[in-house]
């Protein structure tokens, strides 16, 4: 038992270890430009009504919509080209 | 007259065994919790449906196909049959469950604060604990659990609904109707088992203390990380790469940007399909005879000592941590590492407006609360690794 | 040079007899049907598809694979024959459509008004009507139909194409084709079927009954229903269970309200995937053998008795129940009973307005109709207990 | 087949003396504040453009994304707390 | 001390063989690929996923179940071996993927202008000289492959992944990692591999050549096309047939307006689903022994001289076309007939656009882009027939 | 090899003829009134944000929406009659 616990230990520790280290290493060389302004918890396993990613389609979908009024209902042509 | 006779003998009525009839009573059971007290009805629902429909005596969804000499199909099985041959047996839904939560989780938080994840890794210290004491109550005589079982049986402490079910499929099928019942019935009462425990360890001024805002994380951070992540596994612990595998590979999906239509997808009709089929098919493990008797009773009682057993562990381990670093946290987070998301990393929260109205811990408790499924299932390869290998 | 040879061998006009070629048109005609008469095309489309496939000489749609002597694939099936095998044979395809009807049935006409269930009982005397034509067909020895035909014979008189497919899958594989193609050709017939049956048994008086406004139906009751339907198939007629069993999990999970994303999921792309494989494995049993022989004309033959005899039966019942007690009755509404959701009720209320053009029948109508889905449920699972076992 | 229609006839009886006890139990004991107004034919097996189920969902997501647009086009922080 | 013993011996670092450590290098190479340069990330984010999961030692993901003397499930096997046989070695996966690319495919602009099938005629060229060199390489004892392996290899220049697949599946399962992954690549690096090509054989008077306006096609044309190409299909090659009908399976619920429901849920949910199961089980492919090795550079080099070989007899088509019939036809468009869809129809009308700003090439493109796809069937048929007959 | 190659040449030829016929017997016999003004090229496996199909669906649910405000969000009445 302190053996498995150990090795949750020892694993979880290990990857603070490396999960620090790739993240400073990326701050430091490949710094973004515009991050998110704070991380944001993500609604996990909730039901499907306002789910984000549902939301996210959605919201491009009409986004695209509105676009392309014009290009009867279809924005294959601004898409492929 | 003899055909009035079969169709009675074809009957529930007739053939119904007692054990079938309070089978159906605990699957009624358990849709009214999840429909009338909000207790994980994702999975509690279709698992009470098929506790009722594997308990209709005569009706066959569990038969097995039966083939004749040639190999053909001569009389076909029945669903549950096929879904949990299908999808239970082989580990398959668990996983695919897995990669839709994989996909479903931001990272965001744990990376900005990873420390975090010894909170997580804390808080499985009630996985081994229930080992022990499954193992305990065999060697008293008191219950009669393998130490496969007493394995399964600690991952309850997980609070991880699709680690327990493959853990348990993979080391003690028997037990899986009544663990599974059990990861998900405490993963339910988690507003009710823990704030007396966060409580009574610690004071209002531990419960009142402010943590450092968030540092932004960047989206390479985030791709990167699932990436360590399965090389880690890869390396040092390939007993866990199935769950974690698919788990990073659903979180890669999210993050990368690039296959937006895969990961909606699994977040959405594939996670839904799954669920509602794995559901069905832990429900029908629940027969009379594999969950009417005392070893049930000690998965129940076994399980909620695992909740608090972890949570206490989370909450110690951060108190700990605030006395060794100078950075402040709030001992209140180090409970959310039971995993149970985003239940523990909510009720977390509200524990904290209670003492201070003004200090919103939830983002600060997502970290460890997403540490806590890492946790776990590190914990899962690990049995497996002893236990099955 | 004998490549060539080998190439026109290979080649479909070499190997065609004329019997595909027949049914390959057989499939041209049912796709005809489904795009441009607007016949049932989410089945018929799927069924016309698969009838072409499995009649292209040579292309082993319904090959079986073939495994070497260690029990490796040595060679793949036809992806038809895996569809068959997997989703039809084993009765899971028809099932997992039955949870999604299920998930998109409203009872709430029904429990407003639940004397409506005589009217969907009475309705299936067209399934035992025709059970006893089959059987009288091969008493004369005009036909050759075993019991277990008969029965899956009648089920077309049920007019619900999940509940036929499933009867036949158990009873009647090999009419399985014909018996399907029937049900739903049938279905899509039923605004030229039924009206003058129906007018020819009701007066005009009669068809201008304005019946009661229906009273609200609490969520509570639409929860409760499935749930005691459940628990009375599983008394009484275990036999059913399978069908009712997934009718009332999908009702349930829509009426719950807490399972959105899974009910929808059911009623979308799991019911949608499943459809399409289940038209494409139903037309695969729509060979030549199967199809082009007197049997085939025998079942469409007494298919549409069938459907005539449920009309009748329903409209008459509804005429002695308007007898029988205070509360008007429309006799209409009970030509709803045959099932067939939402056409017939649609059809009810179209015969009704030509009468009345004030009188909207069609939620009168939907309590029989969703009723008739019960009742040939419950008579499939009689005609199982009694054939079958 | 008499036996066959008696039996369907028979269940079905049944059936509608429990869902009438059912009801008035549930009418009587457990009276809803607010029912619905009529009880609302659903569109049984139609083809997919304007599905009821699909209709709610996207509204409701339409909803959700009108109410959390300064939330950086995720509801989550509300969903959560 | 043997428990600790056990664990690392259980652990990736002793058990990890060079071959393993490579190949997850490829995998994590394939996922660079996909999110950092956008390389067909919809398929190679999934297979490099497949590749790092299958190359960890002891986790089994290739694990084969075992079963009893009785036939029950005695260890269950791994979620990889799974994927692949049911899915990949069934030639199940590819074939839905099929369908859905039909219900993705619109015929119009191939309809307006049906002489664009010659360009996709054409550019199959490609393929069938890949077999040839293919042989030669094994002829003159450079590489080892089989007739069959090089019709495999030879599918590559067809650019489309599911062809690929599926021919492989039948012909050289051992070489499947390998070719969808030079399918892939190559399709990825169309807009490179092309352009250079492109100006070599064409004069820029001739990349300025403005084409007539494609006329209206009415959904009619649009719903008999399938159909005939099927009809044509069975009569005239039926080894084609799987493929082939499948594409106009799915593009038939496309075009008929009738089965919407289906026809969206092909596009969306399904063809996601089958995407993420075929990726993970082409990755499967990518172990050690099977990729590391000299076969798969001369299937790299192979797969390039295909694409090339495609892409100049496309453009020469084009320009004798231009030669012996009146209307006007810019041979860029040419180009696009190896399929590659619509990438392939993107770089014809960029590179247009260089020539002559003011020309839309696009539409124009799109004919012969949707005739590569049915030409690589074709050529699919042909080998399959040919070689596995 | 030459013999594949013409294979595929002889077939597409073939499909060539069947579908000109085709066409010139549709156009001739069966003239749509209102045919699409140009046939649009549709975004084969493109990501799914702006997929045409779905967009499609979303703008029909939306504007079914709309136009049935009045019943309760559920447009089933105006589907069975
Ligand atoms: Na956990
Ligand atoms: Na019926
Ligand atoms: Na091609």
């Amino acid at each position: 038992m302190f053996l498995g616990m150990g090795t949750v230990f020892v694993f979880l520790t290990l990857l603070v270890f490396v999960t620090s280290f790739m993240s400073s290493l990326i701050q430091k060389y490949l710094p973004e430009t515009s991050p998110e302004v704070l991380p944001t918890a993500t609604a996990l396993l909730s039901s499907g009504k306002n789910n984000p990613a549902l939301l996210a389609v959605i919201s491009a979908a009409i986004h695209a919509h509105r676009s392309s009024n014009r290009s009867n209902n279809r924005p294959s042509k601004n898409k492929l080209t | 007259m003899n055909r009035v006779t079969q169709l009675f003998q074809d009957s529930g009525l007739y053939q119904l065994e007692s054990g079938q009839f309070v089978m159906m009573l605990v699957g009624l059971l358990l849709i009214y919790l999840a429909i009338k007290k909000g207790f994980e009805p994702l999975l509690l629902l279709p698992i009470g449906m098929g506790a009722i429909l594997v308990n209709v005596p005569g009706a066959g969804f569990l038969a097995e196909p039966v083939y004749d000499a040639a190999g053909h199909l001569a009389e076909p099985g029945g669903i549950l049959y096929y879904i949990y041959e299908a999808g239970i047996a082989t580990g398959i839904f668990p996983l695919v469950i897995f990669m839709g939560v994989g996909a479903m989780t931001d990272f965001g938080p744990l990376l900005a604060n990873p420390k975090t994840l010894f909170l997580g890794a804390a808080a499985q210290f009630g996985i081994f604990t229930t080992v022990l004491g499954a193992v305990g109550l065999s060697y008293f005589g008191l219950m009669d659990f393998s130490l496969a079982d007493a394995a399964a049986i600690g991952i309850i402490g997980g609070a991880d609904g699709p680690t327990a079910i493959f853990v348990s499929s993979r080391l003690a099928p028997d037990l899986l109707g009544a663990i599974a019942v059990a990861a998900y019935s405490y993963m339910a009462l988690v507003p009710m088992i823990q704030p007396p425990i966060m409580k009574a360890l610690t004071t209002v001024e531990e419960r009142r203390i402010v943590m450092h805002q968030l540092r932004p994380v960047s989206q390479i951070e985030k791709i990167i990380f699932p990436l360590s992540l399965l090389v880690m596994v890869a390396l040092f612990l390939p007993s866990a790469a199935p769950l974690l595998g698919m788990f990073c590979f659903g979180n890669l999906m999210r993050e990368s940007k690039v296959v937006d239509r895969l990961s909606d997808t699994t977040q959405n009709a594939l996670i839904n399909i799954t669920t509602i089929f794995l559901g069905l098919g832990v429900g029908s493990k629940l027969s009379s005879d594999a969950f009417l008797n005392l070893e049930t009773l000690g998965i129940l009682l076994l399980g909620v000592v695992a909740f608090g057993i972890g949570t206490a562990s989370g909450v110690l381990m951060a108190k700990l941590m605030n006395k060794l670093t100078a950075t402040p946290i709030n001992p209140l987070i180090g409970a959310a590492g039971v995993s149970a998301v985003p239940m523990a990393a909510r009720v977390a929260n509200k524990v904290g407006l209670e003492a201070n109205p003004q200090n919103f811990l939830l983002m600060h408790a997502m970290g460890p609360n997403v540490a806590g499924v890492i946790g776990s299932a590190v914990a899962a390869g690990v049995m497996i690794s002893f236990v099955g290998g």
